[in-house]
């Protein structure tokens, strides 16, 4: 009860904070930035360009004019509700499969829970803060409480869609961010400070992060960082902030010491079965359109996916004796983190490649990696998503290719372009240090506030009882 | 009268359920449990790593007779779940002061 | 074998007499209503008028020269599809995970044969008297049979989409409806008795009620009551339905005296997750349009929803001292009712509120308005779709904006139109009396037949192995 | 170990082999083949000419120019991943429900795996040889490692939509076919053996019937045999191969003598709602646009879906007194089976009547038939998909009309074209002989390089253990 | 002291333990288990065909008793178990030597 | 021989199995049970409405014993499972009057 008091004054007081941070940031920051068009760099908000419109009726040719299209809109109705399915069930079951039986409601919950925290977050200041003018660091606050937002309104970001579309499209990119996380975590977080750290990673960490990326001006789209659909603002923010996390909080009670297997691969399954289809709204549904950039996406992110599954599963097959259930699913969700930037600018060879590296990768990430560094990150954010994200990056600055990117700016090393491997090795690098930095320091608040961890008895008993009082028969 | 507890593997519960209905016995009850003795436990993976679960699935099956019918019973079981490797199973034989039928409320062998 | 027999003989004398009902309602009701363009003032069946339309070509201006619009036809085809996964798998596993083991497949098994049944009614008549022309309660049987239906066709009521997926989105929406009310009596109902029910239920309930409200020329629509995406024809109706089973079939065996815990809450919480993705369908959809009504419909469905899932777990966290994922999930589904009849009126703000109060609201209704009244409504069929539809429909003549709605008719009290609260509570109020009083009579029917309940031995040793002949192991 | 590297030896070179092929069939078979437009006929990959088309902006007339249609883009997206949604999760968990506990992780891991193996498979050969130009048997590699593929391509046989998006949405057809047969092998096939099996049988087997029926200058297509969705590619050819698999690897150890019951149809169910969903992508996808068509395939699929579901459960409980969950689950799969070739054929009265036989059929398939011929299809591959696509496929030859199909050359039976159901016969026939002479092959050669079964002693324990090294707790 | 283990149906334990409680026991394990007796086991149907399950689910009740409880123990059990019906289960009773309470290290019947 | 019935708490299990193995102890035996003693159940949450869960789950250990290793064992168990606070579960002594090993036939001790 006094947990949950200080808890609600916490949350009251961290938005209002936040709130002001933006202007001040803008104050202190804006001289700073002469930026250039960023949209035009990165893909996500708005591929407009895209090369493959036969029908010219269907581009946008100038945002100035935004003019609805209804198969735009209907692809970006779906592919929102899809990235919303990735996070619940998708990810909830992926995650909740793997930990034990006495803790997957816990588990579920999290994901349940910041699906609700986040959309409010991103109604009251997110979206303000990530889409709207204001320096390279952060947006300001003209769509605070998504003021003045109406069936009539478009975004300069999405010239074909309605406002509504777009800003409820982005929430649901924010909504997964901050749940990937949970996995590095599972068993041991109280759920009172979950909750406090969300709201301050949504708002401190997500939204600036977004901005510079995706938003006008932002500071790393500004230096040209090809991110087609969230590697660094999804996927490297995520895994580190896991990293962060599995870092501070230590290890689980029983690690090393007591097997820790996942209770029910069947709920892991339909997860990333869940998290394979709704990937095709976050990746397709970053062109932002129902267009050949859309159906690119889509083909190499099926690709890639299936790629690495492959090699995952292989690889385990050589060097364990046994192809796993576990190994191929996690396999393809590595598949699909690292197509994830790569996927409006690369062909299906590509893809493939990307895939394979992906497998091996991130096999590494949650096994030699992790037992190398002894940290105990429970359900493999960093491993899969961290790992999977930077290499994902990197090799967008490879595979890059004009025939697919429709840019002639947007191509990569294959087609001689070795600057962009750079520039995006610049990109993971700010979003590394910004979100590792952060993290650290809110965790650090959050723990002086109400306590990261559970008592070890409660950790022994389950998450289940203790902290919701329920149980799964 | 005796209870005869014999811990089996799962797959020979059909067989000894049979045998041991072939020579008379009326009821029997069945508990899952896992078990460990010789045999060694399998190798499970999870991402990458190998850890063994030492805990067998096992069954086990409560049987209560009468003395005469001890030594039928334990030789039904034993056949039917041999097979002759590790992890076959054990049987173990108790007394039992009573035996109550709650339907009827007969007691003593009778009620068996 | 027995019971069989009779409940086929039922079922098709069932069918003789509703199909001969409209026709009769038809003489004696006709001139009781001269009506004025309902469809103008509920939306939910053609929202044509959408301000948010910057291209033209995407509106349908002059519904009387029907032109296919592909935007719009791929939003609905998809958003019908939404609408039937919110039933199947979605309801059933909402409801399977809460009732205890033994009657797991009987309650999953409810919401399946119920969207076999309903289907082929709705196919044979329900449609037909739901949305052709015909008096002010009822429609006539022009398109009994989906007689005359094909590629070519357009309904008056959807402009831009071939009837063909209006009439299937909205046999989406007859599905659900009744399987909503198997909450109310899960763990009791004989599978027969419930087969008929829901017969006669579909046949003398739904379609009345929705065409009284969405059909061309019906009664309630006419009184200019708002209701976009269904929540009296939808919520309020199986609510009430479901609350009228509750009373007349009496409490589950052991009600009272010893828990009755959900066995397996992962089911529930896939369950309302997929409710809620494909709530997008049910209520976006409800624009029949890609559009920025569409648009905004998603944006605050989204946010209520969210709002209702958090107020439901602090309201309880407070009170009760744990959040539990039940709460959570019950307060998300709460969201999703209270805001559906407002979804295309509200801006953000107003469905910020409106989830707030109908998480609260709800928890009431499960809680203390349940024991207050003695009955046991096993999963709060009426504690949340009764109680939700109600508060929603209030609101909805509350925070009904213009700017929104794009109608200077459809406004509410927050405008200045207080009249517009009172006519909410006339649709509440006729829908509540013709629905209560018609179950009744249903139920008492269909006990003099088959019988409403089962033994108490099958009740206490499981209705799965009883009356299906499976258990889950 | 061992068996690992001759695995991925062999994989190696089926594949070379696979891809020579091709070419020698094309020399070989092509003087054989004087074939009209075979395109015109059957309807899935191009149904151009839609009679709904009221706007004639959204129609594609002339296929010579492409233009993109962004509403059908939409939806082809969006049916691409409601057909990946059947595989993974959906035929994951209907097949993964009905099997004993200790092999449910090894059935869901075969539909997992196949969906990454064929997506390669697809990407390097298939889609190549399925739909280029080439003979009446096989096309050609001209897109082999979907070269050339890129934003701005058409495919001819689909001229609204980039052809990015028709080879992602037939990949899915791909992957789901070779997925289906795993029902019949369930609980006894080696891991091994069955990625060898099904690398070869989607190279030899599906590529070339998917040409022969859809592909350019395909034989069986010539003949002008009506296949909307994939009765004979998909469902036909499953069930075939999947009879020929149950005959060749015998039954179950333990079959006849103990009950093998399904251990969780909870996961059954949320399949067979996944597959009926997903199949909305399938069957209205089918029509490669957001029209009319697409209207009808969807109502007659949703309406011969229900029949079949009460028809299978109607049967049941008055043969053997209880209606089960099996039951409806698995008339619900054999109405989708049977409507799949005529949906965009036939009206609601042909959809309701298919539906009615079809669950009769299958129930028949499923339990007299098998037993007659005492063959071992574990979860009855042939029994639902064979004989429900032969039901279907028939049907479609009775039940076809002008008013649907939009084209007088596509009638069946019911409007005196008695010779369409000859023609439907030649397609089944070709498709059977073809189907089980080279599956029976491909699987001895499996057979003597890995062996097709596990030993006795693994599939007593369990093959999740001891295949893949997990169990569920 | 003695064990008795009564196998009851599933839905009579609250009532069961109820009873127990009335007099005086203040502990019990239960276990949940198959039992096979002269009940006929269900029916069960698999894609139309019928096959009958022979193991029905009980529940195993074990409460460790001073000798003096032995008897209205069973007498609790009995009352609160029947139905009268064939299925009702059974008690068995049989001799516990001794008797440890872990958490003090109690022994014998102090422990109970 | 003498039967040694635990019920320990869930999480002791693996600290309880180390400690008999380290006496010595070849096999024993693990089933998942409920537990009703003096330890209050939890309170559990349903729609707002509180709950009291009085079965508590436990873990059973079986091991059979030669008489000699009877005290040790259950000093080893008792050790382990210990925590000091109620809830810490009992453990139960009886007889074995015969011990089967399956796989070989052997019987008495020399079978456990
Ligand atoms: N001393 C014991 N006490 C209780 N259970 C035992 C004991 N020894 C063996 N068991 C049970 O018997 C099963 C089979 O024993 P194991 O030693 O593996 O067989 P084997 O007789 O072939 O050596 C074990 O898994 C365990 O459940
Ligand atoms: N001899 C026995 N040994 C062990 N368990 C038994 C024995 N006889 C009966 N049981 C158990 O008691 C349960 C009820 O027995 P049953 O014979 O069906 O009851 P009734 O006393 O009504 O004839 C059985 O399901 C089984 O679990
Ligand atoms: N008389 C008994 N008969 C059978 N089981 C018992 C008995 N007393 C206790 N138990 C078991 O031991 C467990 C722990 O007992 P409890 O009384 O809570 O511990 P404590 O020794 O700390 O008082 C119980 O949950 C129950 O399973």
């Amino acid at each position: 009860m006094k947990s949950m008091r200080t808890l609600l004054t916490i949350m009251w007081a961290a938005t209002v904070i936040m709130l002001s941070i933006p202007t001040f940031a803008q104050d202190a920051a804006a001289p700073a930035a002469p930026v250039a068009a960023p949209e035009a760099t990165t893909a996500a908000p708005a591929d407009a360009a895209a090369p493959a419109e036969a029908a010219p009726a269907d581009a946008a040719a100038a945002p100035a004019a935004p003019a609805l299209n209804s198969g735009d809109t209907a692809w970006m109705l779906t592919s929102t509700l899809l990235v919303l399915m990735m996070t619940i069930p998708g990810l909830a079951l992926f995650y909740g499969g793997m930990v034990r039986k006495k803790n997957v409601l816990a588990t579920v919950m999290q994901s349940f829970a910041i699906t609700c925290l986040v959309t409010v977050l991103w109604m009251i200041a997110g979206y303000s803060m990530a889409f709207t003018e204001g320096n390279p660091y952060v947006g300001g606050l003209s769509r605070a409480f998504l003021n003045g937002m109406g069936p009539g309104e478009f975004s300069p970001l999405a010239g074909t869609i309605p406002e509504s579309v777009f800003m409820t499209f982005q929430m649901t990119f924010a909504i997964i961010t901050p749940a990937l996380i949970t996995g590095a975590f599972a068993d041991r977080m109280k759920f009172s400070a979950m909750m406090l750290f969300m709201t301050a990673w949504s708002l401190l960490v997500y939204s600036p992060i977004c901005h510079a990326v995706w938003g006008p001006g932002g500071l790393i789209g500004g230096w040209g960082v090809l991110d087609f659909a969230g590697g660094t603002v999804v996927h490297i923010n995520a895994g580190v902030a896991g990293l962060v996390c599995a870092l501070v909080l230590g290890k689980r009670v029983g690690y090393g010491t007591e097997p820790l297997p996942p209770h029910n691969l069947v709920y892991s399954v339909i997860g990333a079965a869940l998290l394979w289809v709704g990937w095709f709204g976050f990746n397709a549904g970053s062109a932002v359109a129902a267009n050949g950039t859309a159906g690119m996406a889509m083909a190499v992110t099926q690709i890639a996916t299936a790629a690495a599954g492959l090699s995952w599963m292989f690889t385990e097959w050589m060097l364990k004796g046994k192809p796993s259930v576990l190994g191929i699913i996690s396999g393809a969700v590595a598949g699909l983190v690292a197509i994830t930037p790569a996927a409006g600018f690369v062909d299906p060879m590509g893809g493939l490649i990307i895939g394979i590296v992906a497998g091996i990768a991130c096999y590494i990430g949650a096994t030699a990696l992790k037992h190398a560094l002894g940290y105990d990150d429970s359900l493999d954010a960093f491993g899969v998503h961290g790992v999977g994200g930077i290499v994902g990056a990197i090799l967008t600055g490879v595979f890059a290719r004009e025939a697919i990117s429709g840019a002639a700016t947007k191509t990569g090393l294959i087609e001689g372009n070795s600057a962009q491997v750079v520039t995006q090795l610049y990109g993971i690098g700010a979003t590394i240090v910004y979100c590792a930095v952060v993290t650290f320091i809110i965790l650090k608040v959050v723990d002086l506030i109400v306590g990261l961890r559970v008592d070890p008895d409660v950790e022994r008993e389950g998450l289940d009882i203790n902290l919701h009082g329920e149980v799964v028969n | 009268m005796k209870k005869i507890e014999a811990i089996i593997r799962p797959f020979k519960l059909d067989d000894v359920k049979k045998a041991l209905n072939d020579i008379g016995v009326q009821g029997l009850t069945v508990l899952e449990v896992k078990g460990f003795g010789r045999q060694k436990g399998h190798t499970e993976l999870y991402r990458g790593a190998e850890y063994v679960v030492d805990l067998v699935p096992k069954v086990k099956i409560d049987v209560v007779v009468d003395d005469a019918q001890v030594e039928p019973a334990i030789e039904a079981i034993r056949k039917a779940a041999q097979s002759g490797k590790i992890g076959d199973g054990k049987i173990f034989v108790s007394d039992i002061s009573d035996v109550v039928r709650i339907r009827t409320g007969e007691r003593g062998a009778s009620a068996v």
